[in-house]
C-alpha cells in the first residue's frame, strides 16, 4: 500500500517540479525515488498485510513482482533522459506519465478488490495509450495510438462485462469474498463466463493469440521508449495479474479451460515465432518475439498452484533482457527514421560492447545457456512437464527452434554485414542501462536460486 | 418495496445488455468512421452499466453502483484521450476513417 | 634366443631406412646404397646365424601388451620357427641381392636415397610380416608391405599412370586385407586368440569346431591371400606393378612379398586342413589362376609384363599346392621361383638398363652377344622355370604336378598345361630378347653394353641358386620336409614313393616343357616372327593380349558404378537432404510470407479476430454439450 | 428465458421496461447505422437517455441522473464538439467491402446467438422470486458512504486516472515550443 | 589439484587473451592451452593414484541441479584430447593473421572451456549448458572469421546452429523428464532409473536426434561438409577434431546408461545406420572437388564407424570407440591443417588447382602421407587400433557388420589415396610451394608422432578407460 501512495506521490512530485522549473533534475530524483520505493517495497515483503477494506492485498506475491516493475521502470526512466532530448518542456509529463502507469501495475498485481483491477488496468492502458500516441506530428505513432486505443477500449469492454459477470455471480468485488464463495457454493454460470471474459481481455493485454494483432502495428509505430516499455513492462504486468486473477478467483481451473490455455498457448508461440522470420523492422520483430514469449508465459497457468516463482524468474529473465536489447536498439536507431535490420550492420566492429550486449540479450531470449532466459524456459519445461504437458514442451522447444532464426538474423546483421556509417558516440546512460541490465541476466542464469526462491 | 425483478427476472436485463453489447460489437466491426466507433465503445460500456445495476439490484448491494461510477470515469478518460489522438491523426493525415491505418502492417 | 639378437635383424633395415629419409640426401648415393644394403645383409647375418643355431622348438618373443578385446589380449610379439626362418632366408637373402643390385640400378636416379629408404622400410615390414607371433602382428607386416609397394610402384610419381598403379595395388591389396581382418575377426572370436602357437594347440585339440565358421574363417583369410598373392579375382593389380623400376619388381612382385599369402597359409595350416571345402576351392582358383595368367602371357610384349604374368600363373601354381594340402612343396616352389623369377626379373632389369628403359621385345632382339653374362643367367633362370630336369624348378613343380595328379587329374591337366605355357613364353621371350638381330632404334643399338658387374653379380648368384636350389627337396629324400614338419599337424602327406607313375610324370612334365621351347623355337627363331603391333593384334590373341577384358571389366562393374554412384550421392542425394533441412525453413519462412498478409494493418480485421476468438472459446467452454 | 410479454396481463412496469429495451436497442443500432456522424450523436443520446430510463426503473435514481450528466452533458458534447470542430458531418465515408460488413452482421448474430444460448442454458436462478431485505441500499446517501469509506482508494485512484488522461490529453494537443 | 581448476584456467584464459590486446592474443591463448594441457595431466596423475577427482556442490535447488564434474578414466582422455588439441591448433594458426585476434583466440579458448565442461559434468544440465556453450564460440568462429562468400557462409552456418540447436532441445526436454522421475539430473541418479521400455525408447529417441546431429549420422550430416569448407580451418579444426567427439562421449556417457533397453532393442538399427555412414560418407568422398569437404565426408565415414561401435554396448565396441575417437581427433586436425598450409601457398582448396607439389617439397610430402596413412587405418597407427577393436567388436554382433563396416578400409584407402595423388603428385606444379615452415612442422610432427606412438603402444589409454567403460557397461546391463 505504501508503495502505490509513494509511487503516485511520485508521479505528482514529478508534475511540480516542472512547475518549480526543477527540470533537470526530474530523472534523477526520480530515479532514487523509485529506488526508495524499492527499499519500502522490500519492507512489504516481509510483511503481508491487507489495507483499506481490502482494496489493497499485499502479498509476497504482489510485492516481489511490484519490485520488478520499480526496477523496470528505473531502466525505463533512465532510458528517458536521452529519448526525450528534444522535448524537454514534455519531459515532466512523460516521467509523470510513467510513474502512474507504474502505480497502475503495482495496483494490478495488489488489488485485493476487482474496483481496484479495473482502475489499474485502465490506468496502465489509458498512459500507453498517451505514450504510443506521443509523438504527435509522426503519422506512424498517431496510427499505433489510435489502432492500441481502439482495440485497447474494446478489450476494457469486455473485461468490465467480465468483471459485471463475477459481480453478478457473486455480489462482490472483493477478491477474498469471492474466493471463498468460488470455492463453497454451486455457482450460476455467470462466474466461469465473467472469469473467461477477464482472461481472454488480459489475454489482449499480454498478446496472446488471436487477440495479438495489435501487438506488432502498436510496437511498430510507437516511439521506441514506449515500445521498450511495452514490451518489458506492460507484458509482464499483464501476465502478473492474469496469473493473480486465476489464482485468487479460480484456484482450480477445469480441463476445458486449460485446454484453452494450452491452445492459445502454442498458437501464440507458433504465431509469433514464424512471423518474426521475415520482419526487417526491428521492434516489429520483437514484437512478434513477445507474443511468442507470451505463449511461453502462459504455460505456467497450467501448473497455476506452484509456478509462481517460475513466473517471476521467466518474466524477470525476459524483461531484462528486453530491456538490454531496447537499450542498444535506442542507441543505434537514435538518429534514424526507421528501426530496420540494416542499422545493425557492422555493429560489432563500430561498437562491439553495444554489440555484445545485443547478442547477449538475443541468446538469452532464444535460451541458450548461460544466460536467465535459458533457466526460465528449464523451469518452465521442467514444472510443464511434472504437470503432465509434455506436448506444449514439445510445441515450444520447435519454436524456440524457429526463433534462433530470427534472432540471429540481428546478430548476423552485426557481425556478418559491413557498417554503412561511422560508429557515433553512445551516451553514457544508455551504455549503463545496457550493461547492467544485461549483467542482470547473467547473475541471474548463474544463481537462478536467487529469485526462483522468492515465491516458493 | 417491491423488488422490480420479480415483475421482470433478472434474464431480461441480462439478455436486453447483452443485445445492446452485442450492438457495439457489431458497430465497432461495421463502421470505418472513428468516432462511431468510439460511440460503439460507449454503447458497450452503457450495455455493462445498465447490467450493473441490474445485478446490483439483483443482489441488494450498492457496490455495484459504485462500480459504475468507475466504470464512468473510465469511460471519461478513455475518451478524452482517445479524442485527443484522433484529433492529432486528423491533423496529420486529414481523415478518421479507420480503414486507411495501414501504414503499419505485414 | 636372444631377444636382442631378432630385435637386430627386424630393426637394421628400419634404421636404414630412417638413415636413409634423414640423411640420405645429405649422405650421398654411394653411402645411401651401402647402408641400405649393409642394412639387409646384416638381417641376413643373423638369419643365418638363427639358421644355425635354431632348435626344434618354436621361440616366441612378447615385447609388451598391444591391443586387448575383451577375449584376448594381442601381444607384440615375435615367433621364430622354421617357417620364419626358411622365409627370413631367402627374404633377406635375396633381399640383399636386389639391394646390391640397385645400387648400380638406380645410380642415376635422383632419389635414389628414397628409393633405399623405401625398400628397407619394405624388408622391414616383410620381416615383421614373416616373425610376428599372432595374425595381428602378421597384419602389420602385411599392410605394411602393402605399403612399400605402394611407395614403390609409385616411385615415379610424377607419372600419374604410375600412380594409378600403384593406388590400383593398394586397394585390391586392401580388399583382400578386409578378408584378412574378418578372418582375424573369425578367429579371433573362434578360438579366443590370435596367437599362432595357442592357435595350433587350441585347434588341434578342439573337439567341437563349427564347421562353418571355420571354412568362413577359411575362405576370408585365402581371401586376404589372394589379394596379396595376386590371384584370381584380385590379379589384376600384379601387372600393372611394374611399373615400379625394376629391382622392386623382382624383390617385391616375384620373390618375397607376393608369397606372403602362400606363407599365410601355410602358417595357419592346421586351421586350413579343418576346411576341406575351402581347400577345394583354393585348389582350383590356383589351377585357375595359372592357367589364366599364362594364356596371357603367351601374347604379351613388354618384357616385364611377360614376367609379371609368368609370376601370378605360378603362383596359381603353389596355390595349387596348397589347396591340395601339401604346403611344403608349396613352400619349396615359393623358394625356388623367388630364385628364378628374381633372377629372371633382374635380367629384364639389366637389359631394360642396357636399352635406356626400352621395354617392349619387339624393339629388341639379338643382345646375346652384348649382354652374355645376363643371357646365360636369364637362359638359365628360363630353364628352371620351364621346368627342364634337373633346374630347381623342376623338382618343385613336378612335386606339384604329382600331387596333382593324385589328388584330382583335372587339375593335374590344368597345371601341365599351364607348365607347357610357361615353357613357351619363357623361351618366346628369351628368343625375343636375345636372339636374332636388334630391332631397336640406332643409337640404342650404339650404346649396348654389358651391365656393370654389381648388377650381374646377384644375376650370376640367382642363376647359381636357379639351377642348384631343387637340391632342397629331392622326391624322396627332401630335406625342406624334414625341417618343416614340426610345423604341420597333419602328418605331411605321405611322400610319394618314387614309382613308374611317378617317372612317367616327370617325363610327361619335361617332354611338355621341351615341346613348349620348340615352338617357340620354330617360332621365334626359325620363322623369326615378330609380334605384330598393337593395332594390328585381332581375334583371340586381341583378348588375351588384353587380358581377357578383366581390367575393362572390372572398371564397368566396379570403378564406373562407385563414382557414377559417387556423383549421384553428391549431386542429388547431398542435394535433396540438404534441401529437405532447408525445405522446413522455407515452408515456415512461406508461412511468414503468408501470415504478413493477415496482418494488414486493418483494425477491422484485428478486431475480427479478436471477436471470433472470443466467440470461439465461448463456445467451446460453455456449449460443449451442443456438439457432443 | 425470454418472456414474450404477455401484453394483455402485462404490469405498467413490464410494458415500460419492454418499450425503453426497444427504444434503447433501437437508437443504439441507429447510432451505429446511420451514415451522418451528427445523426449517430443525436441517437445515441436518445440511446444513452433511455438507459438512465432503465436506472430510474430500477430504483437507482444517482445513477440515472449522473449517467445523463456524465455521458449525455459530458462525453458526448465532447463528441458533438469533436464532429463539428472537424467538420465531420458529412457522408463521404466510404464503405466498408460488402463481405467485411457481411462478416460484421454475421458476427454479431453469432455472438448473440452463442451468449444469449449460454444464458438460456444455465441453470435457472433460484425460483424466479427475489428477496427484498428492505433495507436501503442505494439512496444517495448509502451510495456516498460507500463511495467515500470502503471504496476510498478506488475513488482515490481515480483521481490518477483522471490526471493521467489530463496529462495525456495535454501532452498530445500541446504544440511545443521549439527551444534552442 | 580440482577439478574446477582446469575449467577455471581455461575461463580466466579466456578474458586474458581477449584483454591481451591483438598482438599477444594469439601467444597468450597458446599459454592458456599448455597450461590447461599441464593441469589435465596433473589430474590423469592423481587419477592414477586412485583419487576420485569430483567435485559436487548444489547450485539450484528446486530443481535440484548441481554443479557437479567427475572425471573418470573415459572424462579425462577426453579431457586430454581436448587440451591436448587446443593448444596444437592455435599453434597451427600462427602462421595466418586474422582481424580482431583477441576475440578470435578468445572464443577458442572459450570453446575449450566448454568442451571440457562437456567432458567433465557430471549433472546433466551443467553438462546441456556445455554443450550449448560450445556451440557458440564455433558459430561466430566460422561467421566472422570463415572463407567464401559471406551469403553463402552465413547461410551454412545458420543452418549448421539451427540444426544443431535444435536436436539439442530435444535432449533438453529428455532430461527435465528424466529429472522429474529421478529428483535430480545426476548422471548418478540418473542411470539408476528403471524406466519402462516405451520412455526408454522417447528418451533415446531424445538423446539420439541431439547426438545424430552434432556427430553427424546420416541422414542427419547436411550440415556438415558446408561448415568445414567455410569455416576457417582452425574452426574446422575445432569442430572436426574435438566437438564431433562430444557427441560420441555423450552417446557413450549419456545415452547408452540412461536407456539401455532402447540401446539393445534397437541396436542393429543404429550400428546399421553409423555403418550405412561409413559406406555413403566414403562414397561421396570419392568425388569431391574441394579438399576441406572431401576431409569433412571422411570424417563422416570414420564417425560412423564409431558411433556404430558404441552402439554395439560391448566393451570392444566402446573401447575401440574411444580410441578411435582420440585417434580421429589428432589425424583429422593434422590433414586439415594440411589443407590449410597448402591454402596458405596456393590460395585454393581445389584439389583440381594443386597436383606436382610433392617434388617441391619432399617434408611436407612425408608428413602428409604419414597423416594419409594414418587416417586409412594403417596398422601401427593408432587409428588401427582404434578401427580394429570397432570392428572387432561389430564381427561380434554380426559379421555382417564388421564385412560392411569393414569397406571403410578399402574405401578409405581409395579416397584418400585419390586425393593424395591429384593434391601432391604429378608433374611438378608451375607454382612455388615453400617448404613447410618450423612452426607447420613442428605441429604435424607433434601430431604424427602421437599418432604412431599410441599406434604401437596404446595400452596407456586402455587401461585409462578400461575401468570407466566398464562401469559404463554395468549401468548398461542393470536391467539384466
Amino acid at each position: 500500500m505504501n508503495t502505490l501512495i509513494a509511487i503516485s506521490g511520485l508521479g505528482v512530485l514529478c508534475l511540480l517540479f516542472e512547475i518549480f522549473n526543477f527540470r533537470k533534475a526530474i530523472v534523477p530524483v526520480t530515479i532514487i525515488g523509485l529506488l526508495a520505493i524499492l527499499g519500502l517495497t522490500y519492507a512489504e515483503f516481509n510483511a503481508p498485510a491487507s489495507f483499506y477494506n481490502n482494496m489493497i492485498v499485499v502479498s509476497k506475491f504482489s510485492a516481489v513482482f511490484s519490485a520488478l516493475f520499480i526496477v523496470l521502470t528505473v531502466f525505463l526512466i533512465a532510458l528517458s533522459h536521452d529519448f526525450y532530448e528534444d522535448h524537454q518542456t514534455k519531459i515532466s509529463d512523460f516521467i509523470a506519465i510513467k510513474i502512474f502507469m507504474l502505480a497502475g501495475a503495482v495496483a494490478m498485481v495488489s488489488f485485493g478488490n476487482l474496483a481496484m483491477f479495473f482502475l489499474g488496468i485502465e490506468v496502465l492502458s489509458i498512459s500507453l495509450y498517451i505514450l504510443a500516441a506521443s509523438n504527435r506530428l509522426n503519422v506512424k505513432s498517431n496510427e499505433a495510438g489510435m489502432k492500441y486505443f481502439l482495440m485497447g477500449s474494446f478489450a476494457s469492454g469486455i473485461i468490465l462485462f467480465g468483471i459485471c459477470f463475477i459481480y453478478g455471480a457473486m455480489g462482490s468485488f472483493d477478491v477474498a469474498e469471492i474466493t471463498e464463495w468460488s470455492r463453497s457454493a454451486e455457482l450460476p454460470i455467470w462466474f466461469p463466463i465473467g472469469i473467461t471474459l477477464v482472461t481472454i481481455g488480459m489475454l489482449f493485454k499480454i498478446a496472446a493469440v488471436p487477440f495479438h494483432f495489435w501487438a506488432p502495428d502498436v510496437y511498430e509505430g510507437s516511439p521506441t521508449l514506449t515500445t521498450t516499455t511495452m514490451s518489458t513492462l506492460v507484458k509482464v504486468v499483464a501476465i502478473a495479474t492474469l496469473y493473480k486473477l486465476l489464482t485468487a478467483m479460480n484456484a482450480d481451473l477445469s480441463d476445458t479451460y486449460i485446454n484453452i490455455i494450452i491452445v492459445i498457448s502454442i498458437a501464440s508461440m507458433t504465431v509469433g515465432n514464424i512471423m518474426a522470420l521475415k520482419q526487417n523492422n526491428v521492434k516489429r520483430m520483437l514484437a512478434f518475439s513477445g507474443i511468442s514469449h507470451a505463449g511461453f508465459m502462459l504455460m505456467t497457468l497450467l501448473n497455476i498452484s506452484n509456478s509462481a516463482g517460475n513466473l517471476l524468474y521467466y518474466t524477470t529473465a525476459y524483461s531484462l533482457s528486453g530491456i538490454a536489447a531496447f537499450a542498444v536498439i535506442l542507441y543505434v536507431c537514435k538518429n534514424k527514421n526507421n528501426e530496420d535490420i540494416a542499422n545493425f550492420n557492422g555493429l560489432g566492429k563500430n561498437n562491439p560492447l553495444m554489440a555484445a550486449v545485443l547478442t547477449a540479450s538475443l541468446l538469452s531470449m532464444a535460451g541458450i545457456p548461460i544466460f536467465a532466459g535459458f533457466f526460465a524456459k528449464m523451469f518452465l519445461f521442467t514444472q510443464t512437464i511434472e504437470a503432465g504437458y509434455l506436448i506444449v514442451v514439445i510445441a515450444a522447444v520447435i519454436n524456440s527452434i524457429i526463433s534462433v532464426g530470427y534472432y540471429f538474423k540481428l546478430i548476423l546483421a552485426m557481425y556478418n554485414k559491413e557498417a554503412n556509417e561511422e560508429a557515433t558516440k553512445t551516451p553514457f546512460v544508455l551504455y549503463a542501462v545496457a550493461i547492467v541490465s544485461i549483467l542482470l541476466n547473467i547473475v541471474l542464469g548463474l544463481f537462478p536460486s536467487v529469485v526462483l526462491d522468492l515465491l516458493g | 418495496m417491491d423488488n422490480i425483478l420479480n415483475q421482470i427476472g433478472i434474464e431480461n436485463y441480462i439478455f436486453l445488455s447483452v443485445i445492446l453489447f452485442c450492438i457495439g460489437v457489431f458497430g465497432v466491426l461495421y463502421r470505418r468512421n472513428a468516432i462511431v466507433v468510439f460511440m460503439s465503445i460507449e454503447i458497450m460500456l452503457n450495455a455493462v452499466n445498465l447490467l450493473f445495476a441490474a445485478f446490483s439490484t439483483y443482489h441488494q448491494d450498492a457496490q455495484g453502483q459504485v462500480f459504475v461510477f468507475f466504470s464512468m470515469a473510465v469511460a471519461a478518460a478513455e475518451v478524452a484521450v482517445g479524442l485527443a489522438i484522433l484529433v492529432s491523426i486528423f491533423r496529420n493525415m486529414h481523415t478518421i476513417d479507420v480503414g486507411n491505418l495501414k501504414n503499419l502492417k505485414g | 634366443m636372444n631377444t636382442n639378437l631378432v630385435l637386430v635383424l627386424l630393426l637394421a633395415p628400419f634404421l636404414g631406412f630412417l638413415f636413409n629419409v634423414f640423411l640420405g640426401k645429405k649422405a650421398g648415393k654411394n653411402i645411401v646404397g651401402i647402408v641400405g644394403t649393409l642394412s639387409v645383409a646384416i638381417s641376413f647375418a643373423v638369419t643365418l646365424y638363427l639358421f644355425a643355431s635354431a632348435g626344434q622348438e618354436p621361440v616366441v618373443l612378447n615385447l609388451f601388451d598391444w591391443i586387448s578385446v575383451q577375449r584376448f589380449d594381442i601381444s607384440f610379439g615375435f615367433l621364430i620357427d622354421q617357417l620364419s626362418i626358411l622365409w627370413l632366408l631367402f627374404v633377406t637373402g635375396i633381399g640383399s641381392l636386389i639391394h646390391l643390385y640397385s645400387i648400380s640400378y638406380m645410380h642415376d636416379d635422383e632419389k635414389m636415397h628414397s628409393f633405399f629408404a623405401y625398400l628397407n622400410l619394405f624388408i622391414f615390414f616383410m620381416i615383421t610380416l614373416v616373425i610376428g607371433s599372432n595374425l595381428l602382428m602378421m597384419f602389420i607386416g602385411w599392410e605394411g608391405v602393402g605399403l612399400c609397394s605402394y611407395l614403390l610402384i609409385g616411385f615415379w610419381y610424377k607419372n600419374q599412370d604410375f600412380n594409378d598403379a600403384a593406388k590400383k595395388a593398394f586397394i585390391m591389396n586392401r580388399i583382400g586385407d578386409l578378408g584378412f581382418l574378418i578372418g582375424i575377426f573369425i578367429v579371433g572370436t573362434l578360438f579366443n586368440t590370435l596367437d599362432f602357437t595357442t592357435l595350433k594347440t587350441t585347434i588341434t585339440t578342439a573337439t567341437d569346431i563349427n564347421d562353418f565358421w571355420i571354412a568362413a574363417a577359411a575362405l576370408a583369410l585365402f581371401i586376404g591371400a589372394c589379394g596379396k598373392s595376386a590371384q584370381i579375382p584380385l590379379y589384376t593389380w600384379l601387372p600393372d606393378a611394374m611399373a615400379g623400376p625394376t629391382p622392386v619388381s623382382a624383390l617385391i612382385h616375384a620373390a618375397t612379398m607376393v608369397t606372403a599369402g602362400i606363407f599365410m597359409l601355410t602358417r595357419l595350416n592346421f586351421l586350413f586342413d579343418m576346411a576341406p571345402s575351402v581347400q577345394n576351392i583354393i585348389a582350383i582358383v590356383g589351377a585357375c589362376t595359372a592357367l589364366v595368367a599364362a594364356t596371357i602371357a603367351l601374347v604379351q610384349n613388354d618384357i616385364k609384363k611377360v614376367l609379371a604374368y609368368s609370376t601370378v600363373s605360378q603362383l596359381g601354381l603353389m596355390f595349387l599346392a596348397l589347396g591340395l594340402g601339401a604346403y611344403e612343396i608349396a613352400v619349396f616352389h615359393v623358394i625356388t621361383h623367388a630364385f628364378f623369377k628374381a633372377c629372371l626379373f633382374l635380367g629384364s632389369g639389366s637389359v631394360i638398363h642396357g636399352l635406356h628403359g626400352e621395354q617392349d621385345m619387339r624393339r629388341m632382339g639379338g643382345l646375346k652377344k652384348a649382354m652374355p653374362i645376363t643371357f646365360i643367367t636369364m637362359l638359365i633362370a628360363a630353364l628352371a622355370i620351364s621346368g627342364i630336369f634337373p633346374l630347381a624348378g623342376f623338382w618343385s613343380k613336378d612335386e606339384i604336378l604329382m600331387t596333382a595328379f593324385h589328388k584330382n587329374p583335372t587339375l593335374w591337366v590344368i597345371g601341365s598345361i599351364a607348365s607347357i605355357m610357361t615353357a613357351f613364353y619363357m623361351f618366346r621371350l628369351i628368343y625375343l630378347t636375345f636372339f636374332n638381330s636388334f630391332r631397336g632404334t640406332e643409337e640404342q643399338k650404339n650404346h649396348l653394353h654389358e651391365s656393370p658387374s654389381l648388377i650381374t653379380l646377384p644375376l650370376i648368384i640367382l642363376a647359381i641358386l636357379s639351377f642348384f636350389g631343387g637340391i632342397i627337396s629331392l622326391p624322396g629324400h627332401s630335406w625342406l620336409n624334414e625341417y618343416l614338419s614340426p610345423l604341420f599337424s597333419k602328418a605331411s602327406h605321405e611322400a610319394h614313393s618314387l614309382g613308374s607313375t611317378e617317372y612317367m610324370l616327370m617325363a610327361i612334365a619335361t617332354i611338355g616343357a621341351i615341346i613348349g621351347i620348340g615352338i617357340a623355337y620354330k617360332k621365334y627363331l626359325k620363322d623369326n616372327t615378330i609380334p605384330t603391333e598393337d593395332a594390328e593384334i585381332t581375334g583371340l590373341t586381341k583378348v588375351l593380349y588384353n587380358k581377357y577384358y578383366v581390367d575393362e571389366a572390372y572398371d564397368v562393374i566396379f570403378v564406373k558404378p562407385i563414382n557414377v554412384l559417387s556423383n549421384y550421392f553428391r549431386d542429388s542425394v547431398e542435394t535433396t537432404l540438404s534441401a529437405l533441412v532447408f525445405g522446413l525453413g522455407k515452408v515456415t519462412t512461406r508461412f511468414a510470407l503468408e501470415g504478413k498478409k493477415v496482418h494488414n494493418g486493418s483494425v477491422g480485421l484485428y478486431l475480427f479476430a479478436f471477436v471470433i476468438g472470443i466467440i470461439a472459446i465461448l463456445t467451446y467452454l460453455f456449449l460443449q454439450q451442443f456438439f457432443t | 428465458m425470454i418472456h414474450i410479454p404477455d401484453i394483455a396481463n402485462a404490469t405498467a412496469i413490464q410494458i415500460l421496461f419492454s418499450v425503453l429495451s426497444i427504444i434503447t436497442l433501437a437508437t443504439a443500432f441507429l447510432a451505429i447505422y446511420s451514415k451522418k456522424p451528427m445523426h449517430n450523436a443525436i441517437y445515441l443520446v436518445i440511446c444513452f437517455t433511455s438507459i438512465s430510463g432503465h436506472y430510474l426503473l430500477l430504483n437507482a435514481q444517482f445513477l440515472a441522473f449522473v449517467n445523463l450528466i456524465v455521458y449525455v452533458g459530458a462525453i458526448m458534447i465532447l463528441m458533438l464538439f469533436t464532429i463539428m470542430l472537424m467538420n465531420l458531418n458529412n457522408e463521404n465515408e466510404v464503405h466498408k467491402p460488402r463481405i467485411t460488413r457481411l462478416g460484421a452482421i454475421v458476427v454479431f448474430c453469432l455472438m448473440c446467438l452463442v451468449l444469449i444460448a449460454i444464458f438460456r442454458n444455465s441453470k435457472p436462478i433460484a425460483d424466479g422470486s427475489y428477496e427484498v431485505t428492505g433495507e436501503d441500499y442505494q439512496s444517495i446517501k448509502v451510495l456516498g458512504k460507500l463511495l467515500l469509506n470502503e471504496y476510498m482508494v478506488p475513488f482515490e485512484f481515480a483521481s490518477v486516472l483522471l490526471l493521467v488522461a489530463m496529462i495525456g490529453a495535454v501532452l498530445l494537443s500541446k504544440k511545443e515550443k521549439l527551444e534552442k | 589439484m580440482d577439478v574446477t581448476t582446469l575449467l577455471i584456467i581455461l575461463l580466466v584464459g579466456t578474458f586474458a587473451t581477449y584483454f591481451s590486446g591483438d598482438k599477444w592474443a594469439p601467444k597468450v591463448a597458446l599459454l592458456v592451452g599448455i597450461t590447461a594441457f599441464a593441469s589435465a595431466i596433473c589430474l590423469l596423475n592423481q587419477y592414477n593414484l586412485g583419487n576420485e577427482i569430483s567435485y559436487t556442490k548444489l547450485w539450484i535447488a528446486k530443481p535440484k541441479i548441481y554443479l557437479a564434474f567427475q572425471a573418470d578414466g573415459l572424462a579425462l582422455a577426453m579431457l586430454l584430447l581436448t587440451t591436448a588439441l587446443t593448444p596444437i591448433i592455435i599453434f597451427s594458426s600462427f602462421g595466418n593473421t586474422y582481424k580482431n585476434s583477441k576475440a578470435f583466440y578468445a572464443l577458442i579458448v572459450f570453446m575449450s572451456f566448454a568442451m571440457s565442461g562437456t567432458f567433465l559434468a557430471s549433472d546433466g544440465l551443467l553438462y546441456y549448458i556445455f554443450w550449448e556453450l560450445a556451440l557458440i564460440p564455433i558459430y561466430f568462429i566460422a561467421l566472422i572469421w570463415g572463407n567464401g562468400d559471406a551469403e553463402e557462409r552465413k547461410k551454412a552456418v545458420v543452418k549448421f546452429f539451427i540444426y544443431t540447436l535444435a536436436g539439442s532441445l530435444f535432449m533438453l526436454i529428455a532430461f527435465i523428464y528424466l529429472q522429474t522421475k529421478a529428483g535430480s539430473f545426476l548422471i548418478s541418479d540418473l542411470t539408476q532409473l528403471k524406466l519402462s521400455s516405451t520412455e526408454q525408447f522417447w528418451i533415446f529417441l531424445a538423446f539420439f536426434l541431439a547426438y545424430a546431429i552434432k556427430i553427424p549420422l546420416i541422414p542427419f550430416h547436411t550440415w556438415q561438409a558446408k561448415v568445414y569448407q567455410k569455416a576457417p580451418t582452425v574452426g574446422t579444426m575445432l569442430l572436426s577434431g574435438i566437438m564431433l567427439k562430444m557427441g560420441l562421449y555423450s552417446v557413450i556417457r549419456w545415452q547408452l546408461p540412461i536407456a539401455p533397453l532402447a540401446a539393445k532393442e534397437y541396436m542393429y538399427v543404429f550400428i546399421g545406420l553409423g555403418i550405412a555412414g561409413v559406406i555413403y560418407g566414403s562414397i561421396v568422398a570419392l568425388r569431391q572437388k574441394d579438399l576441406k569437404k572431401l576431409l569433412a565426408y571422411s570424417s563422416l565415414a570414420h564417425v560412423g564407424l564409431i558411433a556404430a561401435g558404441a552402439y554395439t554396448l560391448t566393451l570392444d565396441g566402446l573401447r575401440g570407440a574411444v580410441l578411435q575417437m582420440i585417434a580421429h581427433g589428432f589425424v583429422v586436425v593434422g590433414l586439415f591443417f594440411v589443407a590449410e598450409i597448402i591454402y596458405r601457398r596456393y590460395e585454393t582448396r581445389k584439389i583440381a588447382e594443386m597436383g606436382g607439389i610433392r617434388a617441391q617439397t619432399p617434408k611436407f610430402t612425408s608428413m602428409f602421407m604419414l597423416l594419409v596413412l594414418a587416417s586409412v587405418a594403417l596398422p601401427s597407427t593408432f587409428n588401427f587400433v582404434g578401427e580394429f577393436t570397432v570392428l572387432f567388436s561389430l564381427s561380434q554382433v554380426n559379421i555382417w557388420f564388421a564385412i560392411f563396416g569393414g569397406t571403410t578400409i578399402i574405401l578409405g584407402a581409395y579416397y584418400m589415396l585419390k586425393m593424395f595423388q591429384h593434391v601432391m603428385l604429378g608433374e611438378t606444379n608451375t607454382k612455388l610451394f615453400a617448404d613447410v615452415t618450423f612452426n607447420e612442422g613442428l605441429t604435424l610432427v607433434i601430431i604424427i608422432a602421437v599418432l604412431f606412438f599410441f599406434g604401437l603402444y596404446p595400452k596407456p589409454i586402455m587401461t585409462l578407460i578400461t575401468p570407466s567403460l566398464e562401469n559404463i557397461l554395468t549401468q548398461i546391463n542393470r536391467f539384466n
